[in-house]
Formats: C-alpha cells, structure tokens, sequence
C-alpha cells in the first residue's frame, strides 16, 4: 500500500544515514531492567570500537542505575541476534547500522 | 486559610505568554492578542499534505501576497471568538426585530410596484452569492499565514454564510413563509441573463486556487455590489416609499462596513510592507486588471434590473 | 479483555448545576430504569433503552417555555446516536 | 400558505443555498474529494447532525462565552488559584496549554478547509460551525491559562514548546498527520476517532479533575467546550454512516482508517492517563477505570455494534489497548518522570497515599512492576540524587512517544518493532505503530523525530543548556516538584496566608 497524493509523494527520510556522516545513530537496550524506560539512543561514529561505544557510550548511561557493573553485562544481540562482543572490533565491522537495536542482559 | 488567603495580593511573575512580551513588551495583552499573535504553528510539520505535496501544512507561498511580518496585520475590531460572537448575536437579533416588524406591519405586501421584483430579481439570489462568497472566505480562512488573518476571514466567511441566510430570511417573509420566493431566487440566479456575469465571476473566484487573490477579487464585486443595493439604492427606495426595503438594507450596508473594517487595513498592510510592498502592489494590479472590468460589467447588469423595476 | 456487556447502555452527561435540574428531573420521569452517577461537577445519565429528552416535560419542570436547542448549554458528552433532534423532543439511542 | 417545518427551514437556509457550477466544472470546485478513493454518489443524502441556523449559533455561544468569562474573570480576581488542591495540580494545565490547545487551533483552521472543500453543503456547514467552536476552544483554554501564566512556570512559551519540545512531538505529529491526510481521512481521523470515539477519555475526566482540584476555571471551559463536543461528535458519527451508506467499496476503506486512526488516537491518550493517574493531587476515577467507562462500556459495547451492521469492525490492535490498561499510565508517567530535566512541568514521587491508591487501583500489575521502580527512585532520592536518565531515549517512529512500552503479555519486556523502507531502519513501540507504518511508509519517514534532530544539530545545540533554551523551558519550568519555583511559591504565599 503507498500514500494516496494529489501529486509524487516522495520525500527523503528526515533522518538518513546520510545526514550523519561517518556517524550513525544506536540504540541500547538494557532487557529486563525497567529502570530506563526506553532503549538510549546514542549518535556514534561507524568506525568507534566496540570497546569505546561500551565504555564511553553505554556504561556512562547505566551506570544511572546504581545496581550497574560494566562487567557483568552479557547476552548481547544485535536486533535479536546473538553475538560476543569483540572490544577492538569497528561497530560497521560489527555489522551495526543506522538506528539498529543492540539489547544485553545483566 | 482561605480567608486569610484571599487578603493578600500575589504579584504576578509574568503579565502575559513570550511572544507577547517580545511583541508589545511585558506588560498584560489584550484577550484578542493573546488569543491570536503566534498561535498558528510556523515549524517542524511532520508531514507533507497528500492534497498538495508541494506544499507544507502552513504554507507562505499559498498565495503571492506577502508581509515580512505575518502579525504586521491585526483585525482593527480585535475580534477574538466571544466578542464575535456576541457582536454577531447582536447583529441577527436586531435583523431579527427588523424582520419581525416588517412582517407583523406587512410591509413587504406594500412595497409600491417593482421592488417584489427588485427582491426576487436581485436580492434575495444573493444568498447564492453569499454561499460562494462563504467558500471563498473559507479558503482564505485555511490557507492564509498567520492567526491574525486566518481568524478575520473565519469570521468573514461565517458573516457570509449568515448572510445567506438573511437574505433566505427575506425571501421567506416574501413569500409568507413559504419557499416560493426562494424558488424564483433560485432559478433567476441560475439563468437570469442579469445575474449570470455575477455567477460567473463567484464560479471562477471558486477555483482561483490563490487565496489571497480569491478575497481581494471578491471585494472588487463587494465594493460595487453593496453600495449599488443597499446605500444607492435605499434612497431611492425612502423617495419610493418602499420601507421593507430600507429597513432591510440597513443592516447589510451595515455589514459591509463591518467587512471593510477588517479588509481595508489587511490591503494596506500588503501594500506598505518594509520588504514586499512592490511585489505585493504588482500582485494586487494584476488582479484588478482581471477582475475589476468584470465585476463592473457584473453589477452594471444587475443595477440594470433594478432600473428596469423600480425608479 | 472487555467486561462482557450485555446491556447497551446510551445517556448522556449533564453540568451539575442548578439550571440542568430540571433536565435532569424530566428525564428520570420520562425514562423507566436509568442510572445517575455523579461526579465532581458533572451528572452521568445511562439508560439500557431509548432516551428521550421531551420538551413538553422539561417545560413543566421548569415552568417556563424551553427550546430544544437551549440543551447545548448543558450537554457534556453522550453515548449513542442522536436519531431526532427537533422542536419537540431529542432522542438518543442505538440504530442498529 | 403551510408552515415549514424545522427540517425544511433549515434545509432552505443550509443546504439550499447551493447550485451546481455550470461556468466551471463542480469537480474543479473541489478538486481534494475524490483521491482518496470515497465515493459519494449522493451529496443530498446527508443527515444533517444538528439544525443550528447561524443566528441561533452565535445567539447560544454567546450565551455560552458569557457565563464562562465570568467564570474566568471571578477566578482570576479572587485569586482562585490560591485554593488549588495543591500547586502541582497546575502541572496538568501546563500539559494541557502545551499540548492540546494548539490541537484545538489546528483543528480550527482544518475544519474550516472542509467548509471550503466537502462537495456537500450540509456537511461544509456543519465543518464550518465546528471551525469556530474550535477556535474557540483554544481561545478560551489561553484566556483561562493566561492567569495560571502569570504565576506559575512552564506555561509562558507553549506556542514554541509546543513546536519543538520532544513529548509534544506526540500530539503536533498526530493532527499534523490527519490534516495531511485527505478530507475523508482527516474526518474519520478527528471527527469520528478523535472526537466520537476518545474525545471522553480526554475531556470529561481531566475537567472532573479539574473540578475536584479547585480549579474552576478550567472546569468551567472545559466543560463548556464539551458542550460543543457533543455537536462534534454527531458530526463523527454522522460522516462515518454516510461514508459506509455511500458505497459498499468506502467499507474497507473506512475501516482501514479506524484501524489506524484508533491506534494513533489511544497513544496520545497514554499521555492523559498518566496526567489522571499521576498529575492530579486528588483522584478523581483512575485510566482504566475511565477506558472501562467510556471506552469499553460505550463504544466496543454500544458503538461498535451499532456499526457492525456495515460490515465494520472493532478497530484492529484494540485488545492491545485493553491489555494496556492495567499498566500504561504507569509506563507514561515513569517516562515522564525521568526526563523531566528536559520537560516544561515538574514531576515527582507519588506520595505514599498516593502509591496506596495506585496499588489499590491496579492490584495485578502496580506493586509487581512499578512499585520497584518508585522504591529505587526513593532509594536513589536517600542518596541525595534524584534519578534522570542522562541519555536520550528511542523514539517511536510512528507516534513518537520514547519506547517504554512492553510486549503484549509481558509487562516486564520492552516491545521492539522495526521495519526496513528503501534502505534504512525504522523502530516502532508496537505492532499498531508498525503497521501504520507499513501502509504508508513514504509518509512517516517524513517525521521530525526530536531525538533524532538533536542529534542532527538542529535545536540549537548540543548540551541538554543549548537545547533546553531552544525549547524555551526557563528555570523552574523543569526538574522534580520539590525543588520547583512554584512549589517554593505555593509554600511561601500560603506561609503568608496564616497556614
């Protein structure tokens, strides 16, 4: 089904890829803790390490939680696909793309 | 507590919203400031409208006059919803007297010989008028910028909807209370020769898609219409003893003051704008180039009816 | 889940003031099994049937002439369809 | 001569004032009715909703606005608002001038684009009267509000707020999508779902609690207002029936738009049921009590029956919402609460009463899910903090709301939708977000999503300060009650006052 217009209805996306740059936006859901009401929405570079984005990105958001420890984050997937964090690995390497989901557990 | 409450006198933070400050300054505004400066939105519409995609939902460029400033123009009769209304409730109600007299005096029977015609002929059609007049008001009423303008014309194209319905009112009394008249007011407007230039002129303002131009080339036939029916031609109807007549046309030449009150500062605010003026004042040339000979034409056929009627 | 309803209930919400008593009073001796729920600063009426509003009632209530149209001033909300609106009565009901 | 009846006067005054173009083609007249795929065989089969001629309609409304300016002023000059149940009562009239007022403008100015292009007289004049109530609803919440305005904070920049600030994307975005849409689309969308359908669960009890609160003057526009409401929404009902007796091909047309009209209507409301449940210092009925009342009662129980006749249905993804019910307010206002920092109104830890009213009122899911959170915020506030969430949140791309919404049956997992359109991944709260984006993807990857305009640099910085003041949120118009300029202004006038 597409939109029904008196006239092309096309417009780009108000917030492509391409309006980021080398950058992207993320988002991080820490699952079964409703303390943060919603996955974070962070604007990362693609080529930020995995190692980076988690230590400068995520453990500073959860750590609002006073109950966070940064190492016993585990059960990360990336949309709901499973995957082991390789801390030197690029999030484009991880196959990270604009707005994508990346939910763990603790 | 309360008692004691009510002996002290809190000082306000603020007199008034923001933009109002920015505007007039922080002092308190006015019901009809504060009910119309900035209150349209001007940013950030999600989407684009489905019916014209080229557009944005407020869209400046929805017709070719423009102001700097949208809020250059305010309503000189600062009317915000209640005072309207109430200025409006009192306008039918003295219609309504007027109306009532008339018919309880039978006045319409006596009207000397002609000026039924002059009604059926050329009056009471305009309620159809009044209805295209409504729709183009109503335009203007969506697709103009800003509060200020857009709240005027809702107004006015309530004010011509209403008129319509005076005008059904007469054309009711006329025929005792029955539909008759309106009937014939009906068909005249459809296929009188002396009323078509005027459907034709309402019909083409209908799809004329420029707001602004479908407002001002409709006062171009206001402008000669009124005048013609109900200042012109109540002398004559006081030299010709019709008394229904002059009682009824009081109340709509009133009207057409109460129009021009709003409508006459919205030209000159386009015409004297810091950076649109010359555009603006090209705009409204042309559209007097195409409309003004017309809408002459128009009530000249018209004013011709009524000679053919009445003296 | 829905609470199972069996009853299709129509009615209408009034202004808890002194000038829709007298709807109010019309209504209930117009209309068999209604319910009058109030809340703070409002009256809610719901019938299981047809609810009629008659003008001829509302008048004796009042003791004065009263138009149809002046239950606007009063009106909050309804529930269900308006399916006459005239000189002499409203009706409020389910069509189908 | 016989005497007319009311019907036939008000078809001459109304419907009668009408002719068919001959100088220019009545399809050019109105050129928006027909793309939409509605078909309309037969204008003159319209039920006009009510019989007000325009004389009668200024003659009631004046009568109307008279009473309720004097309301207005009485209030203003006796200092009504010193008699509030409590100063964070205000934080619902703050929501309310930010985020419905300037619904009530925009329906003006769309509801006066149907006065001008509907092909039918009688509905145009119907749409017209409604323009003007509706200007009139936002005129008279400003003039009520204007006196709020004056003492209390967040209220004095809710045209810009309104405009750029991340939850009133919410109900900017849903009317910029029905006046976007076509005529047809944007009745069913504000005439029947919003106005028939869910204009109760917004109204009647925010003006209850208006009235239980102290504040009269809003009591008194609100409900002054519904008495126009109740015209719109016969309005409503009327535009639907005519649409389904038309055509049996309007039929599914007309139900795809309740389907999706319905979704997007209910999430705004999320944001009144955490007002009811939270914002108010004393209850009046809780959400789910009022969507049993006014929802499930009414409109599955009354309404949807009576529509059933045409062959339509209950809106789709509606038994999600009656799963909500039980925990949605909760949800809202936890999302509220924790970024307040970035919000024009105060929030705060419900008051131990109040916790006992929440338990009482929603026993299955309150003290399971919510509970928790309130202690840990409590435990945080002990530790001298006060519990914000410091990154921005995932916005809903459909109705914009942060993404705090939980899978259907699981209260306790936050629900992920997405979607791929030409390349790129947009997230969704729900299935009836996904799928209102599904039909219709080249429009709602239009949307202004703030978070994602933060981020792009375009409200005015990047620091919470920078986009605070593009906001226009001043100090003390955010961050928790209890540090609030107008708490410390409630506590010093009524110190003074002899409490």
């Amino acid at each position: 089904m597409t939109v029904k217009a008196l006239g092309p209805y096309n417009f780009p996306p108000a917030d492509r890829q391409e309006l980021f740059g080398d950058d992207m936006l993320v988002h991080v859901n820490w699952d079964g803790n409703l303390l943060f009401c919603a996955a974070a929405c962070f604007r990362a570079p693609k080529a930020m390490t995995w190692g980076d984005f988690k230590a400068q990105m995520v453990d500073p958001w959860a750590a609002g939680d006073p109950d966070y420890d940064p190492s016993r984050t585990k059960d990360w997937r990336l949309g709901d696909v499973p995957f082991e964090p390789d801390p030197n690995k690029t999030l484009a390497e991880m196959g990270v793309r604009h707005k994508a989901v990346i939910k763990f557990r603790d | 507590m309360g008692y004691e409450l009510r002996t002290m006198v809190v000082e306000p933070k603020r007199q008034t919203f923001d933009p109002l400050v920015a505007r007039f300054g922080d002092r308190p505004a006015t019901r009809y400031q504060e009910g119309s400066f900035d209150v349209q939105a001007t940013e950030h519409f999600h989407y684009r409208p489905t019916w014209d995609p080229a557009h944005e939902l407020y869209d400046v460029d929805y017709s070719a006059l423009k102001l700097t400033d949208n809020y250059r123009y305010a309503d000189p009769r600062q009317y915000y919803y209640a005072t309207y209304v109430t200025d409006a409730a009192a306008r039918y109600e003295a219609f309504a007297q007027t109306l009532a007299y008339v018919e309880d005096r039978r006045l319409l029977d006596r009207l000397p010989e002609g000026w039924r015609r002059v009604l059926t002929g050329a009056v009471i059609p305009l309620r159809h008028y009044e209805q295209g007049a409504q729709l183009i008001s109503s335009q203007a009423a969506r697709f103009s910028y800003g509060t200020t303008i857009s709240q005027a014309a809702t107004y006015a194209a309530f004010d011509r909807i209403g008129n319509a319905q005076l005008y059904s009112l007469v054309g009711l009394a006329l025929a005792g209370g029955g539909s008759d008249a309106l009937s014939e007011a009906k068909e005249n407007w459809l296929s009188a020769p002396s009323l078509q230039p005027l459907r034709r002129i309402v019909e083409e303002l209908l799809v004329e898609k420029d707001w602004a131009s479908g407002l001002v080339a409709l006062d171009l036939v206001d402008a000669r219409l009124y005048p013609l029916l109900f200042t012109e031609l109540d002398e004559r109807a006081l030299a010709d003893g019709a008394m229904a007549y002059s009682l009824i046309a009081r109340h709509l030449s009133d009207w057409y003051g109460s129009q021009q009150k709003w409508l006459a500062p919205l030209l000159e605010a386009w015409t004297t704008d810091p950076t649109y003026a010359e555009a603006n004042q090209k705009v409204l040339a042309d559209i007097e180039d195409r409309w003004q000979g017309r809408a002459t034409d128009a009530v000249r056929a018209v004013a011709k009816l009524i000679d053919g009627a009445v003296r | 889940m829905s609470a199972p309803t069996t009853v299709r209930w129509v009615g209408v919400d009034l202004q808890e003031t002194d000038a829709t008593r007298a709807i109010v009073e019309a209504i209930e001796t117009d209309n068999a099994d209604i319910t009058i729920k109030h809340f703070p600063g409002m009256i809610k009426i719901q019938s299981p049937g047809p609810l009629h509003i008659n003008r001829s009632t509302v008048e004796e209530k009042y003791g004065r002439p009263w138009e149809t149209h002046e239950f606007q001033l009063a009106i909050i909300s309804y529930a269900g369809n308006i399916a006459n609106w005239d000189d002499d009565e409203i009706v409020i009901k389910w069509e189908h | 001569m016989t005497k007319l009846s009311m019907k036939e006067r008000y078809h001459l005054l109304t419907r009668d004032l009408d002719w068919t173009p001959t100088y220019v083609a009545p399809e050019e007249v109105y050129p928006h009715s027909r793309y939409e795929g509605i078909k309309i065989h037969d204008w003159g089969a319209w039920e006009d909703p009510f019989r007000l001629t325009v004389d009668a309609y200024c003659k009631y409304q004046a009568e109307k606005d008279k009473k309720l300016y004097a309301v207005i002023d009485s209030f203003a000059q006796g200092q009504g608002h010193l008699g509030l149940s409590d100063a964070s009562y205000v934080n619902a009239v703050k929501l309310f001038i930010q985020g419905v007022s300037p619904l009530e403008y925009q329906a003006h100015r769309h509801f006066g684009y149907l006065a001008r292009h509907l092909d039918g007289a009688g509905a145009r004049f119907a749409s017209l009267c409604q323009s003007l109530d509706e200007i009139r609803h936002a005129q008279t919440q400003i003039h009520t509000i204007s006196n709020y305005n004056k003492h209390y904070a967040g209220m004095h920049d809710w045209q810009k707020m309104h405009q750029r600030v991340w939850y009133l994307s919410v109900p900017k975005s849903y009317f910029d999508d029905a006046l976007s849409a076509g005529p047809f689309e944007f009745m069913t969308a504000i005439s029947f779902s919003f106005e028939y359908l869910l204009t109760n669960l917004l109204f009647v009890p925010f003006m209850s609690g208006a009235s239980f609160n102290g504040d009269l003057a809003t009591m008194t526009f609100g409900f002054s207002a519904q008495s126009d409401e109740s015209r719109h929404m016969t309005l409503g009902l009327e535009v639907i029936k005519f649409m389904l007796e038309q055509d049996e091909g309007n039929v599914p047309i007309v139900q795809d738009w309740i389907d999706k009209w319905f979704w997007r209507g209910y999430r705004l409301t999320t944001l009144v049921a955490a007002m009811m449940d939270y914002f108010l210092p004393k209850k009046v009925m809780s959400w789910k009590e009022a969507f049993e009342l006014y929802f499930e009662e009414q409109m599955l129980g009354g309404l949807f029956p009576d529509l059933a006749y045409y062959g339509i249905n209950p809106p789709r993804h509606v038994a999600q919402a009656q799963a909500e019910k039980e925990y949605v307010s909760h949800q809202v206002y936890w999302i509220l609460y924790q970024y307040t920092h970035a919000a024009a109104f105060n929030t705060t830890i419900p008051s131990d009463e109040a916790m006992a009213w929440l338990t009482e009122s929603y026993p299955t899911t309150f003290d399971r899910y919510y509970k928790p959170l309130w202690d840990k915020a409590k435990a945080i506030e002990a530790g001298g903090g006060r519990f914000y969430n410091m990154a921005l949140p995932q916005l809903c791309q459909v109705c914009q709301i942060p993404m705090g919404f939980t899978e259907p049956g699981d209260p306790g997992q936050i629900c992920f939708r997405q979607s791929e359109y030409e390349g790129e991944l947009y997230n969704f709260c729900s299935d009836g977000c996904q799928w209102i984006f599904d039909r219709e993807p080249e429009k709602y990857v239009q949307a202004w999503l703030p978070v994602h305009q933060i981020y792009q640099g375009n409200c005015g910085g990047a620091t919470i300060p920078d986009v605070l003041a593009w906001y226009g949120i001043a100090e003390g118009d955010n961050l928790d009650y209890a540090v609030s300029t107008d708490k410390t202004s409630w506590d010093e006038w009524h110190a003074k006052g002899g409490n």
